[in-house]
Parts: structure tokens; sequence; C-alpha cells
């Protein structure tokens, strides 16, 4: 079995496993929403070498769009979320082609000015978007005979769509696109010099990413019936970068991980204590120190010490390899 | 031979880095499968007519041509699929990628909208991969494949680095250095390659080895100061006195290697 | 015989995993030059890394002037007076030249930074440029200058006339006669025989992490069969 | 008429913005640290100030203490933690700095609680000036006359010693810094001390103005971004002339079109890097 | 005895809003302890950490109502109150809030939420108009707006009240909700050289507004109201100093003399060693009028209680309170407080007198409330 299709089965176990330990589906749905949008934004950063801060202006544009087509026009749901999907990946070619311009730092700061720059519009357009209360009243409408009412029928749906977003992530990263962005994360110069036009890889990179996440946004409106402002302010942007990191950046799987991660113990934690931030921070801290290859480097630790035997079979180098 | 149309001709091509003028009124016509080398001091300006040649750096002034085209404006990744590859002086490698895995690239570059399409795997027959397997036997860095190139001693990714240009199979190769830090028998080696590649691309190369240039070079530049001092036959340029003066030395380096 | 200022035993140098090092012994005495020969990915560089510092060992022991010095910080040991120049030659990029120099430059110096402007003028044409705006060999040369000006007691050189001009290999052959004339020891590292014909007052040759040759120079001219097994320098 | 007074409080709000952030842009453009947990230590300085004169501190020693136990700190923090990250690519300093600045805000909740405070300029400075018709308050006239004379200290600090050419040195290579026989790392701990140092010293200047509350680091982590991004990375000058650009256009764009202010200063963001690579003034 | 009856309370306990999350924790604590048991089944709340975000507010509260969780009171930021009122309705639950948005009992009702606190109409009528009347000098007014929904309503009731009473409305300054330097649109308005400044926006915003102010001098010069103070926890932090001469409009002060209140107050004295502030009375004021309609109604179920709740008439914190059924608005007063002088205050936390209070609604079809 190949390390694409064992990191496949991951996933589905995940998105099986997760109504079997959770006790609400709202909470499994966001869970799998927030691991598209961090595998979408690993595409950017893991492959393409792009820390991009601005995916929450894909995820709130996403949100909006949906929230707008069913409120103001009878299409079908099937159709909103196409639109999500459309308008996320044209704005992101938009935002990637002007961010692209600048490298390092100054393209990390050139998103967030972009995300700033997309929350203060949806904040001031209020007309549109509901500034500060947000887009209300966003239906779930049934798709067809799926009813989509009860928490768990939409995770149900949710679910499918993750699954089929998950592998066609996976595709993308594993074809001559995917391993020439690699090239490009590594040195961009010498890619261009061999011949790729760099800023087109780069651009197309942010259009799948940006299709990704706005279809990500565009479900988590569906999931809460409103399309708040939170969604496409910086701090969005900074969780599913976080969520990203923690996992890792080696592999598709790793932001799974990572979001399910953040998410649940987000969670789990505010329910202990008013002061759980405090410990979400220390625990960032943590993984930045000790887990340098996120969650999924711990996981791929813990199997090879469960398993001595294979341990020169397993691969040498485990966090480096591509897949 | 005279009579041929040169592969690549620059005509009074100047670049320049802010205010200083780094190359200046420099014509070059580079005949089609001759070995032509360029030699001159350091700061002389061989990279960065290398980087105008290729399309790294923009011409400030003056008019490149590829077989007739004027390629002046092409950005560097357009004018690869035109048949120019080359290595640089400073190793430039994908560190975190194998050595397989760069030469495959290098060769992909040729076509890269191939690449351009998310959903097409990478085949493990393909062309890309056999011409990286047959670039990595032809210069002896078979065996480390599967390492990522920044595992590499430095001498083993000046070959690699040379691998590089070859993998695009360019009808114009250009090579920056390629002996620098090799060992001794690998120059040898190099020589021959280099010769080897002469026979059906056009080369163009940068040395101080003078044991290599005055081998196997048809045509020898010598840069100075941004400028064209002489060109010529190594013969001719070896005899030229201001060659030897501003140059050459008494040759120490090369005639023993 | 003079003193030995530098004792390399019994070195082992790790990358990760992998065993570079099995074991480098070597010794450099006050004033002599010594080269390390060896074929790409013999260990050269690995082995100067160790003796600075950048790549501890892992056991055995490194000595400079009687102190030992294995496990020390690499600044600890160029404050020393151990200076290498690396192979890939550390620039500074952003700075210019001249500042290159001067975070580089102690009093103690026999060389200030006039004098090596003297020996390279080219740097001193350059001065404002930014490191990494130089040419190959300009840079090179600076690497050089600013290891004069640090005030080394002992001089170790990664490959220093790599890419460089003719002229300018025998420029810097003159001057590391100079310095050798000064009475600082030079550990080389080099793949130009004639560079090292013109240098060295002893040879080492290293493969796989270890040394298989030892011995003067003149030795050294006359074995052919050594020269072409480590070296692959045949008759062609 | 009021554009002129609103040029006079933009130089006022500039000159703090300038503080905030040329810390933020010494880290970040020296040490090549991206640094999220700056608005912690504007944070910190704040609260530290407000505490000791809470406390019955006198405010002057209030303002020269705070900052530096926020140095302190940081320099702390830096050999702790901070210099086993430098190495790793940008996404961890994101990481730990992100998790710092929680850390530090949700302590600053627990020990100062959640509701924030109030730090009355001393008694000398709590007037205000009139200039004709505008007014303007002592203690920010105070505030911006101090930042000068800090900024020319600071000025020959970075340009005029070694420390400012070493540290640049160190962004590149470490290595070769340390092969210089220049101990990288308690330079680079100086450093970081020195541009947390100034942020906690903008917090405790800043206290008097906006009081104390525990999301005050958040709203400066911000602006010091901005500032930093259009007046380039790592530039002193350009830390300088951005503030005082940003304050400015700031204070007037609220008698303009007051709605748009934010979006301006992002939109102005933006244009300047892609107009200008480096910043206003970034080195190349 | 059947199983527990759980209040949600669905607070920011995270998150800037934290200090008002944590007030109305205690006061929903209180409440449930002190009743206990209703309906002869045991009372418990769950508190719901929303970090002040509509999303997790909305997420947590489907949560709790698959868990069977149909009652709510809390609720601090207008947009979380928004999407958990309707959240709330979806599963036919009951939801009592205190937040500001007029929406809530406005265009966005529905027949599943209530709102205690004043809307910005009333809170207007209850402060500028009596303010107008006191300082019958002051003919020029400045207002600063935050730029929403809620901050143009303020606005709107006070120009309306403006336009009514020939007040000369010299200018307005709109700021954004991340605005925290003032200094400018102070600039602004001292240049228009107004006889009284109306601050419009909360929380933090309208400390730092009127933080700035006092240091630009404005206090000597002018009449300064802020029309929707947080109270008590706000006033802490703002001290005498700044709070002195300073009008406030609120919608709960800890020594409002009514009954209910002044038992509150001991309660809270004797259990925490403080007055209570407006987060943890209206918490405990909210959460109690949910259990007092449930033992009413004898259920817990959605209908039956809002039934219960609809034009129930109690002795409240403000006095005589009413929830009016149209539009689910609870019918209270609002006050206009005075700042006073360190050296005036009888304790710690005497920091303002009441001047004058008052109920003042819009009609539901004014308020544009259409209940399904
Ligand atoms: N990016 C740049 N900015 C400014 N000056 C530059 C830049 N790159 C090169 N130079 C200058 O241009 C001149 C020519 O440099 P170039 O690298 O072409 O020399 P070269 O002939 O290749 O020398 P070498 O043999 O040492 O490699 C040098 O003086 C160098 O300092
Ligand atoms: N950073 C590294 N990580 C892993 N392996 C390394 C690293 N650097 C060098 N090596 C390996 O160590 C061996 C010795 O390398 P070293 O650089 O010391 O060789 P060298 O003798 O200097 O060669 P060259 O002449 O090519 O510079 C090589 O096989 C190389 O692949
Ligand atoms: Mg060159
Ligand atoms: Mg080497």
């Amino acid at each position: 079995m190949n390390r694409s299709s064992l990191h496949f089965i991951l996933a589905a176990i995940v998105a099986v496993a997760l109504p079997l330990f959770m006790r609400s589906g709202t909470l499994a749905s966001e869970v799998l929403i927030y691991a598209m949008a961090a595998s979408a934004c690993n595409l950017l950063l893991g492959y393409t070498g792009l820390l991009s801060f601005g995916q929450g202006i894909f995820f709130g544009l996403g949100s909006y769009v949906v929230g707008l087509t069913l409120l103001h026009t009878p299409l079908p749901l099937g159709l909103a979320i196409l639109f999500s999907i459309v308008i996320g990946a044209l704005v992101a070619t938009g935002v990637g082609w002007l961010s692209i311009r600048r490298q390092g730092v100054y393209f990390v700061m050139l998103t967030l000015a972009f995300s700033q720059f997309f929350y203060f519009l949806a904040y001031t357009f209020k007309d549109i978007t509901g500034g500060d209360n947000g887009l209300l009243n966003i239906p779930r409408p049934d798709v067809g005979p799926l009813v989509l009412r009860s928490s768990w029928a939409y995770y149900a749906f949710i679910a499918i769509i993750f699954l089929l977003i998950f592998a066609t992530l996976q595709r993308v990263a594993s074809s001559t696109f995917g391993r020439t962005l690699l090239a490009i994360r590594d040195n961009e110069e010498r890619a261009r010099a061999i011949g790729f036009p760099v800023r087109t890889f780069k651009i197309t990179a942010f259009a799948i990413s940006g299709a990704v996440t706005g279809l990500a946004g565009a479900l988590h409106a569906l999931l809460i019936g409103v399309a708040p402002l939170s969604n496409i302010d910086y701090h969005m942007s900074e969780s599913i970068l976080i969520m990203t990191i923690i996992g890792g950046t080696g592999n598709l799987f790793a932001s799974v991980l990572g979001a399910g991660f953040y998410v649940i113990v987000s969670d789990l934690l505010s329910t202990i204590w008013p002061r759980w931030l405090l410990l979400l921070g220390g625990l960032l801290v943590v993984v930045a120190l000790f887990m340098q290859q996120g969650l999924w480097g711990l996981l791929e630790r813990i199997i090879l010490a469960l398993r001595p035997a294979s341990r020169t079979a397993a691969g040498k180098e485990p966090g480096r390899s591509p897949l | 031979m005279s009579a041929q149309a040169p592969i690549l001709a620059a005509d009074k091509l100047a670049v320049r880095y802010g205010s200083f003028l780094a190359l200046s009124d420099v014509t070059l016509a580079i005949k089609p499968n001759t070995i032509h080398s360029v030699i001159g001091p350091n700061g002389a300006g061989k990279t960065t007519l290398f980087h105008a040649l290729t399309g790294r750096v923009q011409a400030s002034s003056g008019r490149i041509t590829l077989n007739g085209r004027d390629i002046t404006h092409l950005s560097d990744d357009k004018r690869v699929p035109l048949g120019i590859a080359r290595s640089f002086q400073v190793t430039s490698l994908f560190q975190n990628l194998t050595v397989r895995e760069n030469l495959r690239l290098a060769a992909q570059g040729r076509t890269p909208l191939q690449a351009l399409a998310p959903w097409r795997g990478v085949e493990p027959d393909g062309e890309a991969t056999v011409i990286a397997d047959q670039v990595m036997s032809r210069l002896g860095i078979t065996a480390v494949a599967d390492r990522v190139a920044g595992e590499l001693s430095h001498g083993q990714q000046r070959r690699l680095e040379v691998g590089m240009a070859v993998a695009a199979k360019p009808r114009l190769i250009l090579l920056d250095e390629p002996t620098s830090g090799m060992g001794i028998d690998d120059i040898e080696a190099m020589k021959a390659l280099i010769r080897d590649l002469g026979r059906d691309h056009t080369v163009l190369f940068i040395e101080h080895n003078m044991g290599i240039v005055m081998n196997i070079s048809d045509t020898v530049t010598v840069m100075r100061a941004g400028r064209v001092l002489v060109e010529g036959s190594p013969m001719v340029v070896r005899d030229d006195p201001e060659v030897r003066r501003a140059y050459l030395g008494n040759m120490m380096t090369g005639d023993i290697a | 015989m003079s003193a030995t200022l530098l004792e390399v035993e019994n070195v082992h140098g790790y990358y990760g995993k992998s065993h570079i090092l099995q074991g480098v012994t070597l010794e450099v005495r006050e004033g002599e030059v010594v080269t390390l020969l060896g074929r790409n990915g013999a260990g050269k560089t690995s082995t100067v890394k160790s003796i600075s510092g950048l790549l501890a060992p892992r056991t055995g022991r490194v000595r400079f002037a009687g102190t030992e010095i294995s496990g020390w910080q690499p600044h600890q040991i160029a404050q020393l007076g151990l200076a290498l120049v690396p192979e890939n030659r550390g620039i500074f990029g952003l700075l210019s030249v001249e500042e290159n120099l001067r975070i580089a430059a102690r009093k103690r110096s026999p060389w200030s930074i006039k004098d090596v402007y003297t020996i390279f003028p080219r740097l001193e044409e350059r001065r404002r440029n930014g490191g990494g705006q130089l040419s190959g060999g300009e840079q090179q040369m600076l690497a050089i200058a600013r290891a004069l000006v640090n005030a080394p007691k002992l001089l170790m050189l990664d490959e220093p006339v790599e890419g460089l001009a003719p002229v300018i290999v025998e420029e810097i052959v003159a001057q590391l006669k100079q310095i050798r004339a000064t009475g600082i020891p030079i550990l080389l590292i080099e793949q130009n025989l004639a560079v090292c014909t013109e240098l060295a007052d002893r040879h080492y040759i290293l493969e796989l992490g270890r040394v298989v040759y030892n011995g003067t120079h003149d030795e050294f001219a006359a074995d052919e069969i050594t020269k072409d097994r480590y070296l692959g320098v045949n008759a062609h | 008429m009021i554009y002129l007074f609103q040029l006079v409080n933009g130089i006022g709000l500039g000159m703090l913005y300038f503080l905030l952030a040329v810390g933020l842009s010494i880290i970040f453009g020296l040490l090549h640290f991206v640094n999220f947990a700056h608005g912690a230590f504007y944070l910190l300085g704040a609260y530290l100030a407000y505490d000791m004169i809470e406390r019955g501190l006198n405010f002057w020693a209030g303002l020269v203490l705070a900052p530096l136990v926020v140095a302190a700190l940081a320099a702390l923090t830096e050999i702790v933690l901070l210099r086993r990250i430098y190495h790793l690519p940008h996404t961890f300093h994101i990481l730990v700095t992100v998790g710092l600045a929680l850390m530090v805000q949700e302590l600053v909740i627990i020990l100062w609680g959640p509701v924030g405070g109030n730090v009355s300029p001393p008694e000398a400075l709590s007037g205000v000036v009139m200039l004709g018709d505008f007014i303007y308050p002592q203690y920010r006239l105070f505030v911006i006359v101090f930042t000068m004379v800090l900024a020319l200290g600071l000025w020959w600090l970075l340009e005029g010693t070694r420390l400012g050419a070493v540290v640049r040195a160190g962004s590149e290579s470490t290595d070769m810094v340390s092969l210089l026989g220049i101990d990288i790392l308690k330079v680079n701990t100086a450093v970081f001390a020195l541009g947390a140092g100034l942020a906690g010293l903008a917090g405790s200047l800043a206290a008097p103005i906006r009081g104390v509350e525990p999301f005050m680091g958040v709203e400066a982590l911000g602006i010091a971004f901005v500032v930093v991004v259009i007046g380039g990375m790592g530039s002193y000058t350009g830390a300088l002339v951005a503030g005082l650009l940003v304050g400015i256009v700031q204070s007037i764009m609220t008698t303009l079109w007051p709605e748009g202010a934010r979006l301006m200063i992002y939109l102005g963001m933006g244009l300047v890097i892609l107009t200008m690579p480096r910043g206003l003034l970034g080195r190349a | 005895a059947g199983e527990d009856i759980t209040i949600g309370a669905p607070l920011p306990m995270s998150g800037p809003f934290a200090a008002n999350g944590k007030f109305g924790s205690m006061g929903t604590a209180m409440i449930v302890e002190e009743v206990g048991k209703i309906l002869d089944r045991k009372l418990t709340y769950l508190e719901i950490d929303t970090e002040g975000k509509p999303a997790t507010a909305v997420r947590k509260v489907q949560e709790a109502m698959e868990r069977g969780v149909k009652l709510f009171a809390g609720g601090i930021l207008s947009s979380e109150a928004l999407a958990m009122g309707k959240e709330v309705a979806k599963g036919d639950g009951v939801f009592i809030t205190t937040a500001g948005a007029d929406e809530i009992t406005g265009a966005e009702c529905n027949k599943n939420t209530f709102r205690w606190s004043v809307p910005t109409f009333g809170a207007i009528e209850q402060t500028v108009r009596p303010l107008i009347e006191q300082l019958p000098n002051a003919k020029r007014w400045y207002t600063i707006t935050p730029q929403y929904v809620f901050g143009d309503g303020l606005l709107n009731a006070a120009k309306a009240i403006f336009k009514e009473k020939g007040i000369e409305h010299v200018g307005n300054s709109y700021h954004s909700l991340t605005e925290k330097e003032f200094s400018g649109y102070l600039t602004n308005a001292m240049a228009a050289k107004p006889d009284a400044l109306l601050i419009l926006n909360f929380g933090s915003q309208s400390s730092d507004t009127l933080r700035q102010a006092a240091s630009f001098g404005m206090k000597k010069r002018m009449a300064i109201l802020l029309a929707w103070a947080s109270g008590l926890e706000q006033f802490e932090a703002l001290g005498p100093e700044l709070m002195e001469d300073v009008y406030f409009g609120a919608q709960y002060w800890h020594a409002i003399d009514s009954p209910f209140n002044r038992e509150l107050v001991t309660k809270v004295q004797a259990k925490h060693k403080m007055n209570p502030n407006y987060a943890l009375a209206s918490a405990y004021l909210t959460t109690k009028i949910i259990i007092d309609a449930a033992a009413k109604a004898g259920s817990t179920d959605g209908p039956a209680v809002i039934k219960a709740m609809e034009g129930m008439k109690y002795a409240g914190l403000t006095g005589d309170e009413e929830i009016r059924a149209a539009d689910h608005q609870v019918i209270k007063n609002y006050y206009l407080l005075k700042g006073k002088a360190k050296s005036a205050m009888k304790d710690k936390d005497d920091y303002a007198d009441i001047i004058s209070f008052g109920k003042s609604f819009q009609s539901p079809e004014q308020a544009l409330c259409k209940m399904a």
C-alpha cells in the first residue's frame, strides 16, 4: 500500500470514527470542515512554501456567498456551494496574484494586509454582510431526497464531501504539479531557471487552496446558520494556519490531525477553565519546541516505536518524504 | 564554418546593477555545435553575462537572439523550452529533494505546462524519469540517487549542478565553472563530459581551469571589466600578452590538472 | 622540530546517524603548511568543522596550543585564534565589504583592514558593495581577508582558490606564503595539486573519514602510486 | 486649520507607533524572527507600570522600571525558549510567539483581572497646553519629546556601534559569526531584550493615554506590523518615518473619512509592499 | 422527581468580554443555587463559553440542545445573541438575553427570544432628553458613534431628540469597532466647539474615549454623556477622577432603590463581598425569570415557558417590570447617572448618583418586530 492510499484510509477512519467518539454532530462537523481548510492551507504552506495569513478571506467569503445565494435566490444548495467554491478560487487567484510578488515575511504581511482589508470590507458593507451582526437566517435546505436538518445527517453530508476533497487534494499533491510545487518551495530561483513559470504554479496553488477553503466556509455557514463577521477576520486565518502547523506540513493527513486536535482540544479546554487560552498557548509552545514534525511526526514516531521490527522498512527519514 | 549562422548572439549587451555597470557593449556570437569558453578575472562579468543570456537578469540595453529569434525580453523560464539550460557557479539545487527528483524536475522543465495539470501523476517510467537516470549514470552519481541533495558533499553537489543543465537536453548549454570544487579525477571526467556534450550540443562555459579551457575550446572569449578583451582560438588567446598579464599569469593552475 | 600547535586525535563525527569521521588523527606544528587531500566526500570539510566546533566530535580529542577544545563552542574556539575560512565562504550578503571586515577585525591582529586592502585591492574598490553582490572570486578574497583581520594563530582554509582566476591564484598563493612567513601555520584543504606543491610542508590524505596517508611534501611528490590511488591523478 | 491640529495630533500618535514598532523591526530584521509576542511585551509594560503606580511607586520610577523588568523577562524567554527555534522556519516562530502572547494575555487576566484600569499621568503633566484654539494634553507632548530623545539614542546604538553590524551578520549565518569569535547567542539575547524592552516602554508610556486592559497587546501588534512593513523590516529610520506617516494619515483620515481610516491603512500597507519591495526604507 | 432541569448560560467566559462572562456566571450560579429546585426537579446550570464568537456560541448551543437543554439565559454581545436566538428558535427552546442590538426585539425578533435590556431608543430617551432639560445652555452637541447597527440606533434616536428640542448637532464621528485611538475624533469634536459631547460607543471603547477626552481637557469645556455605560465594572476601571461630573446612561446600578434590588445587593455582599454589577445582576434576574416562568408553566417545554413569560409582570431589579408579549421586550427603567468627586464617595463603589430614570419604548411595530 502506498503512502497516499494509507493516508486516505486514515482520513476515512477519522470520518467514520468521529461519530463514535463524539457526542455532538456539530463539533464533529466542525472538525471535518476545518480539516478541509487546513489541508488547503497545507497545500500552500507545506507544498509551495507559502505561509498565507489570508485563508480566512476565502473561508469568510465562502460563508457569505452560500448565505447570500440561499437568502436571495431560489437556487438549490448544490449551486450555492458551487458559487462559494468558485468565488473562493477567483478571489484566491487575485490575492495570490498580488501577494506572490513578494517573498518571505513580506509575503506573509501582504496576505495579512489582505485579510484585514477584506475584514473591513465585510464590516463596512453591512447591508450585504450584516456587518458585526453577521448574515443571519441562512437556511440549510435539503439536497434532493437528502434531509440535512439533523446534525448527524449534515455530518454525513460533510463527511462525504470531506473525503472527496481529501482525495482530490491528495491527487493534486502527488501529481507532477504537486511535485513541482515542492521544488518551488525548496528553491524558487532554480525552479525558474529550469523552465517552470513559478508564478503560474503558485497562483494555481492559491486558486485550488481558495476553492477548498471557500467550500469549507460555505459548509460552516450552513452548519451554524449564520455567516458571522468572525469567519472572515484575522483570527480565522490565524487559527487555520495554526491547525496546519501543529498537524505538520509533510502530508495532507497531518492537517486533518491538526484540525481535529485544535478543535477538540479547544472545546475541551474551554469547558475546564475560562482561562483555557493559557493552556492552549502553552500547548502551541510545546508543539513548536518538541514536535517539529507536528502531530503527524509524533504519530509516526509512536508507530515506529511500537513496531521496532519494521523500523528500517518504514523509510529512513520519516517527516521528510513528501507523502 | 564561419558562414554558419550563430545559435546565440548578443549584440551590444549591457547590464546594470543599480549604478554599477557590470556588463557593457558585449557582442558575442556562439556558433552551433562548438565549445565556446569564457574566461576572465574575477568580477569581469562572466556570470553576469550568463545571467543576461539566460534571462536571470534583464539586459539594460542591447539585444539577444537565439536562432535569429529575439529573446531579449523573455523571462528565464520561457527561454528553457527554446533550448537553453545552465548550471550555476554558486550551487543552486533543490536541497530537500532527492538527486533523482532534482534531475527529473530539470528534465520536466522543458515542458513545464504538462506539469501544471494537477491531476496528472508522475509516471515512474516517464520520459523525465528516464532522462534523470541517464544523466545520473553519465555523471556518476547513481549511487546517491535517493539521497537528498543537501546531504551531498560539495563536490557531489557540483556534479549534480552540472547534471541539472544536462537533464534539460538543451541545444545550448551554459556551464558556470563546472569543475570548481571537483576532485582531481573528476576534473578529467568533466573535461571528457564537456567535450562529449560538444558533439550534440552547443556548449558555452566559464572556467578558471586552463587545462580544460585550452584543450577543448573551439573559441575562447576573454572578458575584463565588463567588456570583451579578446576573442579567438585557444592558441591566439594563450599568446596574447594582454591576456597573460590580466588573467593567465604563469598559468600555474590547469597545467597540472 | 617545532612544537605541535593543533592535535586531532581519533575524532569521530556524525551527521545525525551517519558516521562520517571514523577516527581522524592529524597534527599541525608551528609555522608549517599542511594540506588535507582526498576525493569529494572524503570528509575533509567535516574534519575542519569538527576542529572549529561546528560539528562537535562525538569521541576523540582536539587540542590547540595545549588546551583541550573538543566540545567547546565555535566562538570560544575562534577566540583562541583558530580561524576557519569555510568552503561556502560565509560572506555576509547584507553587510558591505567593509562591514564584513569590520565585525571581524581585532586590534591584536597583525593585519589591519588597510593591510588587507593592500593585499586585495579589488576589495577596496568594492568596499561599499553588499557582500552578496560580489563575484565568486571577490567573495573568496573577502573571506580570506576577513580571517586575517580576525587575529588568527592557525588558519584553516577550505578550498581557498576554488573559482579564482589564475593570476589571483598566484596572488593568493603568494599571500599565503607571506602568511606562513609570519609563522602562522595553515591547514589547507585543496584539490589543486599545483597550489599544494607551492605551499605545503606535509600532506594528509583522507578517505572515507580516515587518514590513509601522511607524509612530507617530498615523499608525497615522489609517490605516484599514492597520488593515483587516492586522488586519481593518473597519467592520461 | 483642523488639518493642522490633526497633523500635530498625528505626530504624537506616530511617535508612539514608532516606539512600538522599532523593537519589532529590530527583532524582525536582525534576527529574522517573526515575533507575534511583541504586543504581549507592550501589554506587560503597561500593566507593570500600572501595578507599580497602584502600589504607590512614583510614576517616573515606574516608567523606568517596568520596561527593564520586561526586558529581563524577554531575555529569560529568549534564553530558555526562543533560541531553540531561530533556526526553524517562520511557521514555528509564529506558533511559539502566538502561544506566548496568549499565555501572557491570560496571565495578565489572572493577575490583574479582566477589567483593566486607569493610569493617571503624573501631576506635573496632567494639564493641557493651548496652541491657539488647539488644545493638546501636556502628557502627550511629553511623550513626543521623550520619544524623540530616545530615538536619537537608539540610532546611535544601532548605527554607530558594532552591535548593529554583528547582529545583521548573525541573521544570515550564525555559524559564520561564531567562527569569527563572536558569541552570537549573547548578542541575540541582548537584541531581543532590547526590542522587547522598547515595546514595554511603549506600553508604560501609553498607559496614561490608553489605560490598561488585557487585550491592548493584540491591537498594538497589528499597528506595529503595519508600521514595520511600511517602513521596511529592520530599518530604524523606516520605523520612524512609517510610524509618523501612519499616525498622521490615521489622524487626518478621522476628519476626512473616518469609516475608511483602517481600510486606508491596510490598503496603504498593501500598496507599499507591492510598489516598494522592501518597504519605504528597508535594506536590500 | 424527574431528571435535573438545566439552564444554559452561554456567556463569553474567555476573549475580550471575559469580564462580563465571569460576573454573569456568578449571577446565574447564585440564583440557581438559591432556588435549588422547581417542579420537584433539581435545578442546575450549564456554563457555556461562547468565547465572544457567534460561531462558537451557536455551535455550543446546538450541542446543548441536542443534550436536552431548552432554557437559556445569557448572551452579552449582540452578534452572538442574535445568532443564538435563531438557533434556540430552531429547537423551540427559550432564550433570554441582555444584549444591546435592537434587532433582537426588532427586525430579527422571534417567538423564542426575550430581551431584558432597554433598546437604544429608550437608552437615549432616558439620558439625552433629561440631560437637555438639566442643561438648558447646552445647545450644541457633538456625537461619537461606532459604525454599525447598534451605534446607528443610538445616533438616530439622539438626532430625533435634537431635532425636536432645537439642538444643533454640530457633528458626528463614526469609527470602527476595533478603534482604540480617539484623539483624532476628539480633535474633530473640539474643533466643532460643542457644549456637550455624546459618546455612543460602549465597553472599553467608551472608556478609551472618555479617558482621552479628559486628557484633552474636554471635561472642563463641555458636558460629557456616555449613553451606554456598563456600570460598576466599567466605573472601577475608569476611577472617580475620570468620572467626576460625567453623565452616564445605565441599564442597572446597584443603588437602585427597589425591594428586589436591595435584597440582591445584600445577598451578593454576603456571598461575594462586593456590590452586584450589571452583568451579575442581569444574569441573576434573567435566569430567575426563566425559572419562574418554567415553574409557573409547570413544564420546561419551550412553548409552555414562552407562554408563561409573555405578559409576565414581576418585581424586578428596576422596580416593576413587564415582559411585553408582542415583541418579548422587557419593559423596565433606564438610568441617568452622574459621576461624583472622590471626596464625595460614601464607599468605594459609590461612583455616581442616579439623576433620573424612566421607561421609554417604541411600539413593537415601530421597532419593526414581526413575530411569526
Ligand atoms: N546583484 C549584484 N548587484 C551589484 N553588483 C553585482 C551584482 N552581481 C554582481 N555584481 C558585480 O558585477 C561584477 C561582475 O560580477 P560577475 O559575477 O559577473 O563576475 P564573474 O566574472 O562571474 O567573476 P567570478 O569569476 O569571480 O565568478 C562584479 O564586480 C560584482 O561585484
Ligand atoms: N549536512 C550533512 N548531512 C549529512 N551528510 C553530510 C552533510 N554534510 C556532508 N555530509 C556527508 O559527509 C561526507 C563527507 O562530507 P565532506 O563535506 O566532509 O566532504 P569533503 O571531503 O569536504 O568533500 P568535497 O571535496 O566534495 O568538499 C559526504 O559523504 C557527505 O555526503
Ligand atoms: Mg562568476
Ligand atoms: Mg568539502
